[in-house]
């Protein structure tokens, strides 16, 4: 594919705060084994594209631990591959709408030396399994400048604020709505886009000169160049992850077996580092139901409707339901863990119970002793 | 440019392994998939890296295609190095001369140069066809402080078992003194695990003296060592304790499969020995509303919706509602249908088990029934009922590789 | 997992290049030295990732030992994937079966399995030891276009030459209607590069009838093309310009070296078209006080202290002081010792030319000397005259390898 | 061998700082081919080091480009290998002196999870082929805590208020001045540091809790835990680089062949990135003396005593005398070239002079037009 790829790995660093606090967000582990930059890595190394930057700001120690030299994305090449690109001069700012321009002034030689003729930039907080090159034959039979990616779903129950959602006329042009409060069924923005490279280092000279700072409300909600900006509608599944309930919810959604179908194609598959663990040890007495089990995990007594990462141990009596237990969790004797998110390494000590609820999940920092 | 290496391996994994019957069919026996998500080389290998030996050199000859392409680059064991590293060896031809392998102590022969490359004091020579975990690196030191022109690993065995195997007799449990090959009537209990160190510069001498005896059959146990102990070489025996199995019979390699369900035989979660292998792309596996697993491993991929007990299930494998999977080994990517039962079973990748199909017979208490194997790619129809002991072979052949 | 892939890449490599003498002796001829620091094969591999082929399948027979330790991973073409990359594909064992590649087409003929694996739709077959840079991705967009069965890649070649070639002969340029295998008459100049690209259905039918025939010496261009013709495939000539060549003798392998001192020939430095090598690791290269280069190329590692004009000096030569090297190639770690002159002439590698001794003859002006040749690891000794056109092999076999 | 590396990259960015501008100090061409920091990772992998942690702390775009997955040097490895290390948050700092400690801090948890014993601190200024398994075995066979690689060399031609010495007795302790100005031949530090990795730990907790910041002035200068602290004395060559008049005597010392040979061995090579260019081709009327000449180089016109790297290109009647061309850069015709240092990718226009001494090297930064 004619396209190089470019993946925030921070902006959104504050909506999952209790999981970015020793992580930047594309590190946050996800459904068992995964973590979140792996999806967009994935898609973009399934789509035939060789060449991605990941920029980084902060705390991208565990990302740099993950991703190293590219391997298992097959993007450890000679030509092209991975790059992590650290800031050259710290940014202070955090907020999620002075993020992406200033991130690319960061990656401008980077793209400028890029043989490709095209430009695909993602963030990470998108579940999904997408074909970029579907997007990118899109873009061209519509003559765009600009290809944004949505989805339709229903925003509701998204903590609408940081929701960007696209109004869009009968010719796929769309009009970038950024935050306000909208509910029901919207075009919800995927964080994706796709453009001509020269078109991107136009518009980060332009963001130089004039201090723009946010890609969407500067540059995709203003418009000011008049570009042709049109949507793309992604029709598979996809899932946002805006809070820790979305996160929670997003797990869960791997339970359904149509989910893990559209997501975890055969021949598009989600690439991972490899851990070596042997594969899950059920002993005598174990319950399990309706759940996701990674290896290495040994299960002794009961889990309902969850998620079970990488070298769990789950000890007799204990009962785990509606659940994401990070890589190394330890569920003690006894203890009942309900509605919870458990970040890497916690560990539950003998007959605890930690319960949350859909709406509101229990959450666990890396490493608490419960 | 070459380095010096002090140790290098040379893992023999060109034999056929024809009591694996169907298993070993389109694939060499090193090749065969073993415990949810391995094959049987990786635990040599792991062995290999584990100890700090990084030249392998592994001599194919057999089907090398699957175990070539699994072995690759050397990377999920760390062998893909600037110097050394993980290397296939099939034969080849010379300037006007070409032949296959002959015997174990002839591959080796045949790639004296490749050693060469390498300069090594010491040469570990290893089969691929055993499931352990061993520090070579002791053995080495052991070897190297005994001043030993041979070390030979030995296991305690019953006097029963001992005609399997080659017997090793010692003045003090070291020092050798006698080799017997399968003997009737074995006058020890040390058996061979076909592990070998020798000097390097001795090993060559007796290499290139079998090649030119033509009444030989230029193998190690047959002919080299008995030669080492005519000659009066100092050799010695390294007891090894610990779980060894020789995976080359059906039996043996269901139970090895078995074994690793018991916590105290073979430990594959150990952090400081891991046992690596070329991993699957696939998700954690899904444990469905229906399911019910017990003492039992189950590798990513899978999807489970029956009743698993005391078996080891490989990556992407699905079982349907209300199917039995009993005391046996499942390999990736079959998928086993509704109301299906499996007693006692080895079954390979790729199978096809329709719904209510009957493979094998649950066994009564402890009663062991023989073994069912069902090989790659085979389809058994609805309703079937496949006796205990059957080999079932319904692959396609080639295309389905 | 295996992925689907349009077209892979299969290369012969097994032949013995007997006509290159002593620079075959030990090793395959696609991975004879050539060019500074490059070996033949990488020009064929280069060509493969540059145009965006990245499965080649590489089919050694003859001593593929250096063959397979310089492919290794493929890392340095870029062609070490998840999947695909390069493998090298020697004759293996199949059940009850072996033997060792008999022709062209049956070496591809034993390796269907391998092609399967990527499901392609169309397969390019290249040979090993031609030097050329040619962008692969637009013969198959003429392939395609065409709706051919197959194209062969041709030259336009002097009518004195094209009865050593196979000769294309054409409707209109491009349609092909006539195929004759080093024929006495040519009946057109367009040679045939030995560079096909087949639908991969046809091509597995055709190996396979083949492959039955007993009276078939299975071979490419004497049997499938021929066959094919008969049959009235959809057969088209994809006429390629630039510059190629074979380099199967020890006349054009020298003539392909000299021909990168031409700036007009073949280029090595263009930037969209990298040629690719698995690099020495060495310093950059020293000119002495009394080095005096000119018209050459010189590789890292390399320490001038004489007089060099219309050379190739591969890496970590070594030059003596009065030494003279003229329209000669010298490959890696050669050392030329002071006072020897060197003239037409190709220098294996790790060759040791003592001070004072002269091989090859300088020609006068324009005129044109028989190559003097001297095998790799010979020594020639102080003093000594090798006369213009000698084959020198001093090497001690193997053990130097 | 039984010890993880930990490489600084940064230090000494102000001592060279024309080139640092764009670059850290490890990254910073030299010998023709190699980059600075080469020496020591390739030390490190030739001792059997496996596990090498590089500290960056700015500007390491073209050091990241550099090292990629650590290939070259053997280091791209499933266990261990090569590691870089951004800064957690930035320091501003950059005077020579408080950067180690505060480096080691960030590193701290990388050192911990090593499973080897000992650890190799290393900087990146001195060039030299040092085996530092002998390191070891001298500091085993010592007892000692620390110890420091020093060699003998006449200083009165360093700027030595940077320079570090050390003051040894009869049982190899050290004392360690830093600074100071003193000259004639003295046993000058070689920023190489061996010890225990627990011990290493407790100084790093040390110094977080009272805020020290130089391991040379602070831990070895005072040695307020009574360590027993060794020196080293490396006897092969080693060649500091803390100016511009060092780097440009560091590459002209490769012009001779006893140093060539001390540091570019057979069996310990001095690894570096792989380019793919071409031999050097010396065209009709080349004329070329006592100089190394790297691939790539096209070579018309006349060059002595001097260094030439990839790429470069010296056109018919252009002379270069005692001076070193990085990568890429152009020699016009007519264009003469004295003692000078000329950075990547800069160009000389035809017909001009450039010319320095050895006491003062002309140096022309990246990418300059002349």
């Amino acid at each position: 594919m004619n396209a190089i790829g470019i993946v925030f790995s921070n902006i959104h660093d504050n909506e999952l705060s209790v999981f970015t606090k020793t992580r930047t967000f594309g590190a946050v582990p996800f459904g068992g084994r995964y973590r979140l930059i792996d999806f967009v890595l994935s898609n973009m190394t399934n789509s035939g594209i060789t060449t991605v930057g990941v920029v980084a700001r902060n705390n991208y120690h565990s990302l740099i631990n993950h991703l190293g030299s590219g391997k298992e994305w097959d993007l450890s090449r000679k030509f092209g591959g991975l790059t992590i690109y650290p800031p050259y001069s710290t940014t202070t700012g955090k907020s999620l709408y002075n993020g992406r321009l200033e991130a690319l002034k960061n990656v401008y030689n980077y793209i400028q030396r890029a043989r490709e003729d095209y430009v695909v930039m993602s963030d990470c907080d998108v579940i999904c399994n997408i074909d970029y090159s579907d997007v990118l034959d899109f873009h061209n039979r519509l003559e765009a400048d600009i290809t944004a990616v949505y989805h339709r779903a229903d925003v509701s129950s998204l903590s609408s604020k940081n929701a960007v959602t696209y109004k869009i006329d009968g010719e796929y042009n769309i009009k970038t709505r950024v935050g306000g409060h909208f509910s029901g069924t919207q075009n919800l923005s995927m964080s994706m886009w796709l453009l001509k490279k020269g078109l991107l280092l136009e518009i980060i000279d332009e963001a130089i000169s004039t201090g723009l700072q946010s890609f969407e409300r500067d540059i995709l909600a203003v418009n000011p160049a008049k570009l042709k900006i049109v949507g793309y509608n992604f029709e598979g599944y996809a899932k946002q992850i805006i809070s820790t309930v979305d996160f929670h919810q997003a797990n869960m959604n791997l339970l359904s077996s149509s989910v893990r179908s559209e997501l975890f194609k055969k021949d598009r598959p989600i690439y991972t580092r490899v851990y070596d663990a042997m594969p899950a040890k059920y002993e005598e007495g174990a319950k399990v139901k309706n759940s996701l089990v990674a290896n290495g995990a040994v299960i002794m007594g009961t889990v309902e409707d969850s998620v079970i990462g990488r070298n769990v141990y789950i000890a007799k009596g204990a009962k785990v339901r509606k659940s994401v237990l990070m890589q190394g969790v330890v569920v003690n004797e006894g203890s009942v863990v309900n509605s919870a998110l458990i970040d890497k390494e916690t560990v539950i000590r003998p007959r605890q119970t930690v319960s949350g609820s859909e709406a509101f999940p229990f959450v666990a920092p890396k490493g608490s002793i419960i | 440019m070459i380095q010096k290496k002090k140790c290098i391996a040379m893992l023999l994994a060109g034999g056929q392994g024809s009591r694996l019957h169907v298993l070993t069919k389109n694939i060499a026996k090193p090749a065969v998939p073993f415990g949810g998500k391995y094959r049987i080389i990786d635990f040599t290998l792991s062995n290999c890296i584990n100890s700090n030996i990084s030249v392998v050199g592994v001599l194919t000859q057999y089907e090398p295609l699957v175990l070539n392409r699994y072995i690759r680059n050397g990377q999920p064991w760390d062998l893909d190095r600037l110097y050394g590293g993980v290397y296939t060896l099939p034969p080849y031809q010379k300037n006007g001369n070409s032949q296959w392998y002959e015997g174990t102590a002839n591959a080796i022969y045949q790639n004296i140069s490749f050693i060469e490359q390498y300069d090594p004091e010491y040469v570990l020579i290893l089969s691929g066809d055993h499931i352990y975990t061993m520090d070579y690196s002791k053995m080495l030191s052991f070897h190297e402080e005994k001043n030993a022109d041979i070390t030979i690993a030995v296991i305690n065995v019953s006097l029963k078992d001992a005609s399997r195997f080659g017997i090793v007799c010692t003045e003090d449990g070291e020092k050798i003194n006698g080799f017997q090959e399968k003997p009737k009537e074995p006058k020890s209990t040390l058996a061979s695990m076909g592990i070998y160190i020798f000097k390097w510069e001795k090993l060559r001498q007796y290499l290139i003296a079998d090649e030119a005896d033509e009444t030989s059959s230029k193998d190690f146990g047959k002919n080299i060592i008995p030669k080492m102990l005519e000659n009066g070489e100092n050799m010695y025996a390294y007891s090894f304790e610990g779980y060894w199995k020789d995976v080359g019979t059906i039996d043996s390699l269901w139970e090895a499969n078995m074994d690793i369900l018991n916590n105290d035989h073979l430990k594959l979660n150990d952090p400081d020995w891991k046992i690596y292998a070329r991993n699957p792309i696939a998700p954690p596996h899904y444990a469905g509303e229906k399911a019910s697993t017990e003492n039992s491993i189950v590798s990513e991929g899978s999807e489970l919706n029956g009743t698993i007990r005391n078996s080891v299930i490989f990556y992407n494998v699905k079982t349907g509602e209300g199917s039995e999977i009993g005391n046996s080994v499942v390999m990736q990517n079959t998928v086993v249908g509704k109301n299906a039962k499996i007693y006692n079973a080895i079954i390979a990748e790729h199978v096809t088990v329709q719904d209510g199909a009957i493979i094998g017979e649950k066994g009564e208490g402890d009663e062991r029934k023989p073994i069912t194997v069902v090989g790659s790619y085979s389809v058994i129809k609805s309703g079937e009922k496949i006796p205990a002991g059957k080999i079932i072979d319904r692959s396609e052949g080639d295309e389905n590789l």
